[in-house]
């Protein structure tokens, strides 16, 4: 037990923080976010090809430099606090796991050298028209064709969707002439190239300009046998951990958005002159940026812990782990970039200021993959509260 | 201690709710529902006007300036049948119920008689220049300057300087501003408040795009911006009574027109509940339940507060308001974006519901900050109604 | 419509005030607590037979003043603020309505008159071991022995039932030979003499010193048929109706208390010095103030809304002001009796201090006739949000 | 980064849990469970000297001092099967976890030799005399005075003076004790840290009954107490420092065993919940949920927290730590209460958990008071931490 970085993770932390630094200001990310896809194309280059960032946590055997999930959520936290729009999140942090889980040895071979190496972007289609994170609830199909598929349904707030090269898409396997059964049905996760026929991508224009997002719909998709991922099992316990997986990173993210914005108005509030004084001088503010503090604190705490977890633990223990830190990190965004906009006055309620940037983003990330009440009653559960036919549905 | 209306209240409610309905129905149907502040202005000055011919463009003033001296009963049921009948916003609000009841108490009959007309019949619509880039919670630090100077036109203040938060500029033709009018004065004495046409050479307006989207504020600068001398509320250096009188006004009747409001952002969070299932969601039905404790808070708040107005003195409901409203609207915004889930994510919903509440989450979060903070809000109350030391000013 | 108390109720708040000032300091008040019975029996004489307080909102056919919740409201106000230990909730607030309710003329007659002069101390027995103040819940049951009937079961948190010279027992109807049906059972409301064969009553030791209570066991106690209320119909209806004026009247004790807790902690910060200043100076206390303060205000609005519609309004409208007043007086009396004991410091802590009793009462009342969470399901329901099968039971 | 532990640590882990559970079984079956600071007094001295002897009472400390020298892992270890196998509350954890430390940074060598071997043994059980009536939150304005005289037992502290909320006062054997020894100095200067023997005549206890019923804080009043000229820690005038650095132990390894306690109750709550049904209850489960986050937060903070602090400076987490388990444990017991329902407002219940349960309630409402309140905590966060401007005293 070490719960300290190594120094080789302090490296990553900080070479990380110097680049971003450097290369995404906050004009740089209002610019890229109004470009077509979303995101520096350029930038993305540099982060995959120079300094490595898609192969960090991709076994050695695919080319990748075998580190773990604690080291992508480093790289996690410091795009967070410039809130920089990139393909890092949807293909580094959400589909590789989802390969690495449940890929044979040879589409892991492909995939995962490709990613690593940052000639592949990919995307994950999972949540249904609701945005339920619940695998249980997707809106795609499978039938079967011969010994292949046909995929039809749709997917939404699929990330970072609208330029990949490959979408992995989470379906139900729907058995012909054999009715819906109280039973879960039975999941696969498939391949499928963007350009495919049937399938249609739109994007969707989001509250957060700094994650782009797209529905896909699936007309009558053809799916060959081997664009499965893995057999022709259920798929739900690996995509599971997978999914765990990324909530983790997800939470390191939103820890160093909230982290960034407790800093900025920190030093606003140190500058800013109210009442012949540093408006940081008067108690009501220094209080409610102690508590700020304190949030961002925990968060910290929280996601460093699941990211060990994300590494060392069984799916059950990560599970739990994954489902606080989500909750825990999510709530804390919020409440600290909020309090960011109170503090700023009426200044951080301008659309050109970076406060409500911040905001957006973390509520944004918050209905990703499952919203802090979700997750909550996730938790519940695990601690072995009993199971409730909840309304829940987020 | 009574909830229930008389008779002849009731008949009032009658009367006016057939004039809304008729008209809303009628001439004015592209106006029903109309609630952005800044949509569709010229048809809603015909509609002030409208409202001024029937004397029901503010039933509160006295017979004699057009209202009919409503009592505050009336009051209540107006507000509430103009929700009801979804009639627009009121484009006039600042000069109905800031200005008007400002020069009511310390304008010249002069004033009374060149302004009050106008702003019933939505001729001159007003906005207010208060706050300064640095003098945001801090208002008795405005370095806006105004000077008397003689010229062709007789006597004038000559102003320059700068506002900011001015709703309506755009589309104003007049604004009262608190102005520093003693050279060397500091704080809250030397100001000057004084009523200045908007549309003239020394005064420029430029949008302010707020994290909503829109701009519904602006930056208002005045250079060498002129207005006659006779066109000041209060002496000179009076400025700071006068100006809080009208915040003063702010808890006034004007409440009642912003807790319907409030009550149809509620009831839209409802039906977006009830459409999407999450009101069956034990958690949500709570927060709910807590979001309807809040509107009915305010509610009564409000009438104890108008009550008790009638006789003097700010009673303490009226110092807490503020702050609740703000704290309340800000928790509602939240719910509803529970409430919607991801899809309340979508920048563009063709869901009116969905655009509506994503719009009141957004813009609510200023509604801790404008018009004094809820740091400011709290200090406030707790100097001026518990009674607890003074915050020190720096040196 | 008239928001503001009139000439006369505010001289009987007035009155009521001065009266307590004098007469129930909080030495007396933990003095009368340690007694058997846990309550002044010369003081409640002097309220009920010299102030008329029982009297006041009994109509004048049976002797009453004939005013309303109004003015009961303003008693248990002034009541709430010393924490006077007394029989007048128990009594004139809840058994009173009760009869009201559903009283034949001639029990109405007997009791309210009795109660009006002070002769007769009432209780309702409604609670089950839960503590559940849902009526469709009782724990005593009715059955039928000829014109008569038989009363078996028990009751618990009733309050000021050890020295009540009448109880007014809830059960539930049990006809022989019907199996328990989906129906809800028709429910009666049943006068026993505290003293009749069967009826064994306890009283339990609270936290709330202030609010004495007992457990009642019924073990087949004969009830004459005129010991009904009303007619042999179903009561449910009456009965909800006095039970939402009776929480009414406890959300207006709730806040007195509220309302003196925050006012001893407000002149105690002015004089507590710390750091060389008063300790008020300081704005974390100023604004955690101006937040009990705001929390005050609007229970207060809520509070005087409810008692004006426990007088005017119908029973739909009432239930929903009942409840709503009910849960935001409860949880305001809650956090600013939370708040007084914090910035009292250590001293708030300690038993000798009236802090922890008005925390004490601020709790026990919460939890009594329904917590505020099971307030706010029932406000749901009346919102129209559609009815679950929640396992909310308080 | 690692959450796992190494299989040499998880035999250490199985050691202390044998042997723990033979003791716990056996010969102190009676002492199982007992989680209260004031009970069995006498047993669980007897129990100190037993882990003593066995070289549990600090793991951490060096081996020379009786300790095992043990490592962070070792310690989490330790404290995590410490409070599995249910083992008593430490009775001289003032001692322990407060004063040794303290020693073994300022003490002199002979201190050393006199005090800690008396302390792991659990021979003098040791209380805290910081608080006084007028130095809770302002803690410099110390006003128990001690001057230097000679006498027929050589020089001698001759205290006078009150302190207060001291824990455990009624059996310690010393106490130490943090007097004014300049005269006229003021604030934080001229003050020094004595040690006290506590049975003399000059020394006087009187208990505090708090709000749970229970008296768990005292009084003690100092009227020419006595203590040797030796049993200073620190040179005269650096009392400040050294109490200081006393405080920063709380933040040590000590609060790994607190952690322990706060799971217990958690669990506690859990089981009562799973009881009574409230387990179902959606809102319930998000309470009980989002404790659970909160002990995951404590656990890692903590770590966190002891890793850091072999590197030197307080770190970010070491700040908040504090303030976030007064403000964890507080919500918990309304948690608890909320679960509990009614049934939680008898005064006496049968039911352990009820009675566990309530007593945490009450309690925890000292949590955010005791060792510098939250609003303390916030200010030292606030100008420490994010390095805002400090607060101004009072003139």
């Amino acid at each position: 037990m070490q719960f300290a970085f190594t120094d080789e993770q302090l490296m990553i932390r900080e070479s990380a923080r110097t680049f971003l630094d450097a290369e995404a200001a906050l004009p740089a990310v209002r610019a890229v976010s109004a470009t077509s896809f979303g995101y520096d194309a350029h930038l993305w280059q540099q982060m995959t090809q120079e300094l490595g960032w898609s192969a960090i946590a991709i076994p050695e055997v695919y080319g990748g430099a075998g580190l773990g999930f604690v080291e992508l959520a480093i790289l996690a936290h410091e795009q967070g606090r410039r809130l920089l729009p990139s393909p890092f999140f949807a293909t580094v942090c959400l589909a590789a796991p989802v390969i690495m889980q449940l890929g044979r040895e040879e589409q892991k071979a492909q995939w995962l050298s490709a990613i690593a190496g940052g000639s592949l972007k990919a995307a994950l289609a999972l949540s249904n028209q609701a945005g339920h994170a619940d695998i249980g609830r997707v809106a795609s199909t499978l039938t079967r064709s011969g010994a292949d598929w046909v995929l039809s349904g749709e997917a939404h707030f699929v990330v970072s969707a609208a330029d990949a090269d490959l979408l992995l898409v989470v379906a139900r396997v729907q058995e012909t002439g054999v009715k819906e059964t109280a039973v879960a049905p039975s999941v696969r996760v498939v391949a499928v190239s963007p350009k495919a026929s049937g399938v249609r991508l739109q994007m969707t224009e989001m509250l957060d300009v700094t994650r782009p997002m797209s529905s896909v719909a699936f007309d009558q998709v053809a799916v060959r046998a081997d664009a499965l991922l893995g057999l022709d099992v259920d798929a739900s316990a690996g995509l599971q951990r997978a999914l765990d997986q990324a909530r983790v990173v997800l939470s390191a993210e939103a820890v160093g958005g909230a982290e960034y914005s407790l800093e900025a108005v920190t030093a606003y509030v140190k500058e800013r002159v109210q009442f012949g004084r540093a408006i940081g001088s008067f108690q009501a503010i220094k209080h409610r940026l102690a508590d700020s503090m304190v949030l961002v604190e925990a968060a910290k705490s929280m996601a460093w812990y699941a990211a060990c977890a994300a590494d060392e633990s069984t799916d059950q223990d990560l599970a739990m782990a994954a489902s606080q830190a989500k909750s825990c990190c999510a709530d804390a965004f919020n409440a600290v970039a909020a309090n960011a906009i109170q503090l700023h006055g009426g200044i951080g309620f301008t659309w050109d200021h970076h406060a409500h940037l911040y905001f957006k983003r973390a509520r944004a990330s918050s209905m990703l993959l499952g919203s802090p009440a979700w997750h909550r009653e996730r938790v519940a559960c695990g601690l072995g509260l009993g199971s409730i036919s909840s309304a829940l549905q987020f | 201690m009574k909830i229930g209306f008389t008779p002849a209240q009731e008949q009032f409610r009658h009367e006016v709710a057939t004039w809304l309905t008729e008209q809303l129905a009628g001439p004015y149907a592209d106006l029903r529902g109309v609630s952005s502040h800044t949509a569709m202005v010229e048809r809603r000055r015909v509609w002030e006007a409208e409202l001024g011919r029937a004397r029901l463009s503010s039933v509160g003033w006295p017979v004699e300036w057009g209202g009919r001296g409503a009592s505050l009963a009336e009051q209540v049921i107006f507000a509430e049948e103009y929700a009801r009948a979804k009639a627009p916003a009121r484009l006039n609000h600042l000069g109905v119920e800031l200005l008007a009841p400002t020069l009511l108490t310390y304008g010249t009959e002069a004033q009374k008689q060149r302004f009050l007309e106008p702003i019933l019949m939505g001729k001159e619509i007003w906005c207010q220049g208060y706050s300064e880039p640095n003098a945001g919670s801090d208002l008795a630090n405005v370095a806006t300057r105004a000077r008397l100077e003689s010229g062709p036109n007789g006597d004038e203040w000559v102003i320059d300087g700068q506002k900011i938060w001015t709703s309506l500029a755009a589309f104003s033709d007049w604004i009262f501003v608190l102005c520093r009018t003693e050279e060397g004065s500091r704080g809250n004495r030397g100001l000057s408040y004084l009523l200045v046409p908007m549309n003239q050479p020394g005064i420029t307006v430029r949008p302010i795009r707020e994290m909503t989207g829109h701009a519904e504020f602006n930056e208002t600068f005045f250079t060498g911006a002129r207005t006659a001398a006779a066109n000041i509320v209060g002496a000179p250096g009076e400025g700071w009574k006068v100006a809080m009188a009208t915040l003063a006004f702010e808890r006034g009747v004007s409440t009642l027109a912003q807790q319907m409001d409030f009550t149809n952002e509620f009831d839209t969070l409802v039906a977006a509940a009830q459409a999407n299932g999450q009101a069956l969601d034990p958690v949500i039905r709570q927060r709910i339940a807590e979001a309807s404790i809040g509107l009915a808070v305010m509610r009564y708040s409000a009438l104890r507060m108008l009550t008790n107005a009638e006789s003097g003195a700010l009673s303490h409901e009226a110092y807490t308001y503020r702050l609740y409203w703000g704290v309340w609207r800000k928790k509602l915004g939240e719910l509803a974006m529970d409430v919607l889930g991801p899809a309340g994510e979508y920048a563009h919903s063709d869901v009116p519901a969905i655009h509506d509440l994503q719009h009141m989450f957004l813009f609510s979060r200023s509604d801790t900050i404008y018009g004094g903070t809820s740091q400011i809000q709290r200090n406030q109350i707790a100097e001026r109604a518990l009674g607890l030391p003074k915050e020190p000013r720096g040196i």
